[in-house]
């Protein structure tokens, strides 16, 4: 990378040329339409009319630069990643103008110079290879598929099938119903349905009045929000189960209103 | 050919060759979302262009291949053969997992038979539904065994040879008993004393006698 | 050809003949608007048929007609003639407008098959939005590949088969100017250590090495 240098007219000068100044002003008008700084960067490139491989990375960094400063003076806001480039030129033209650092580790000027220039030629590269892609004959626009397809039916054949073992659990489950719960968790704070229904069998029979569910919860489930509301659950599924039995009635006079429940009267035998 | 259009306006080009109009016929039947008229065709196809003409040549064309040019009222489409229909058929076979009520059922069949339905509902606790018992029957893992000879003789269910080869077994005595599924780690160790199972029953057994369930584990 | 199943299990019947065969191909084929496998081919067809031998006598068939037959990566479709598409006004879709940025995006994937967002960041210079990736993988043009063996094992992108089909590619090998860019070097993934270029990064990303890319298009 010989040229490198050489394109740099007045060798290490840190200001710019009025063709980059220039150029950092055409750019300025709309750095909203550009894809960050690696993108300007590649603009920028171009105004320097040669191979993106031939391009001068020190020229570019200026041009760079140049562009950043014009829009500090502009007032323009830039984003923070267009300040980071800058910094990161700026070390680049430090370490391509100065003779290198033997005690610095990491790679040289020269090694990060052609990276940039790679990075740019990739992109640029890329970018041409996108534009190939979205200009060849395209499905639904240049070339078409059958309008009307013929669907494959499918015939659906279910089989069923099942393990010894789902056998044996399946048994197990059955002759340990009460014992057997593997999978399930001890929770003090539910109140199951049976529970509740077993509660409910016991009192209904001496509540001829409409009394609210509420008041069938079992003390000690009422004070704590989450066993108030599986309390609640499972009275309400008890006395439905109540109802189905013959055993209650139910009432709710309108939309949110208390639930209330009853003995219901058994009819006298013929 | 009839729809040939406007003799008489001399076009500026020439219409393409009758082979270029029936490869357009061809593009176009074959995109199109719904069968295409002539008249369609005519006006989608190059000024001079004879649609009618071009799908005839067509038509010939695709007699006996794997598609035809089918009329469709007075329109044309594409159309599978009739005798590739069956191309057009996939048979998907779904494995399914049985359900719990069925795997339940089963096992009780499997270990208490020959079982009748009224014992099963007794043990699971729960009412078997038709479509449970149906299911076994269609997969053939179960059948109809002997009438139990008590009142309303009712029918039995006994394990197929059927079942005994899916499940690998080679009578349904082989099934595990209780001890072996609570060594498995597949009973809860507090269950009650050990017992063994009855792999079958004879038919003398009553039906009052299911009663408690517990006498089952008694030997 | 491949693909013929198993030659040493004799069939009860004959295989049809190849020109049956072709008939069924082009049966299959002209029914499905995606794609077929060979291996769906042969499912769909009798045993012992040669999908992929029926399909090369379709496919010459075809040469130069209305319709073609073109492939899809492993994958067969009929399409209408490119130098038709005046034809089809009607059938135009509209084709939802991408972003210059999706478009980028598309074609690094594509040709950097399988690449981690983080070395589309790297190509670009900026953030890949998740809007990108999200309009792309929603038309299903690219898909995720396997997870890159780097620390934190990021997941890769890849183009899709929809993708290959709406670019009417035969495969990936065949995108447009693949082989100078590599040629060129431009596909390599070259990265300095300390000092490189600076891209924006979300925070969520994953620090992650480039690894080479020697999965790239194998296979």
């Amino acid at each position: 990378m010989d040229d490198l240098f050489s394109s740099d007219p007045r060798g290490r000068g840190d200001g710019a040329t009025v063709e980059d100044r220039l150029a950092a002003e055409a750019l300025i008008v709309d750095v909203e339409g550009f894809e960050g700084p690696l993108d300007v960067l590649l603009t920028l490139s171009r105004t320097q009319k040669v191979d993106l491989r031939r391009v001068s990375v020190l020229r570019l960094a200026q041009q760079y630069l140049a562009f950043v400063e014009k829009a500090k003076k502009l007032r323009i806001e830039l984003a923070a990643d267009y300040l980071v480039m800058a910094a990161w030129l700026t070390f680049l033209k430090s370490r391509l103008l100065l003779p290198p650092d033997p005690t610095e580790d990491g790679p040289t000027g020269e090694e990060l110079a052609a990276h940039l220039a790679f990075q740019l030629e990739r992109l640029q590269a890329m970018r041409d290879a996108a534009a190939q892609l979205m200009a060849r004959d395209q499905l639904g626009r240049d070339f078409f598929a059958r309008g009307l397809p013929e669907d494959v039916e499918r015939v659906r054949k279910v089989r069923y099938t099942a393990t010894i073992l789902d056998l044996m659990r399946g048994y197990a489950r059955i002759r340990t119903k009460d014992d057997f719960r593997p999978f399930v968790l001890d929770r003090d704070s539910i109140l199951t349905m049976e529970e509740a229904l077993e509660r409910m069998r016991g009192l209904i029979g001496f509540v001829g009045e409409w009394v609210d569910l509420s008041t069938y919860l079992p003390d000690g489930w009422v004070d704590d929000p989450k066993r108030r509301r599986t309390a609640t659950a499972a009275t309400f599924a008890a006395s439905l189960e109540l109802v189905k039995e013959g055993r209650a009635e139910i009432r709710q006079t309108e939309t949110f209103a208390p639930i209330q429940l009853r003995r219901r009267e058994r009819r006298r035998e013929p | 050919m009839s729809h040939k259009p406007d003799d008489d306006e001399k076009s500026l080009f020439d219409a393409p060759v009758i082979g270029e109009q029936e490869r357009m016929v061809e593009a176009i039947l074959f995109a199109s979302q719904e069968p295409v008229t002539v008249a369609e065709l005519n006006a989608r196809m190059p000024h001079g262009c004879d649609a009618a003409e071009a799908l005839a040549y067509l038509r010939k064309r695709y007699e006996g291949r794997g598609v035809r040019v089918v009329r469709v009222g007075d329109a044309y489409a594409f159309r599978t053969a009739p005798d590739l229909a069956f191309l057009m058929q996939q048979e998907r076979e779904e494995v399914r997992k049985l359900s719990r009520a069925a795997i339940e059922t089963l096992a009780i069949i499997a270990y208490h038979q020959p079982v009748t339905r009224a014992e099963i509902e007794e043990i699971r606790g729960v009412t078997v539904s038709r479509g449970t018992i149906d299911q076994l029957l269609d997969m053939e893992w179960i059948r109809f065994g002997r009438r139990r000879m008590t009142p309303g003789r009712p029918v039995t269910f006994v394990v197929t040879q059927e079942f005994l080869d899916h499940f690998g077994l080679e009578s349904a005595r082989d099934l595990p008993g209780l001890s072996e599924l609570r060594a498995a780690g597949l009973l809860d160790s507090r269950m009650l004393g050990a017992g063994t199972i009855p792999t079958s029953r004879d038919e003398e057994d009553e039906e009052e006698e299911m009663a408690g369930q517990t006498e089952l584990f008694e030997d």
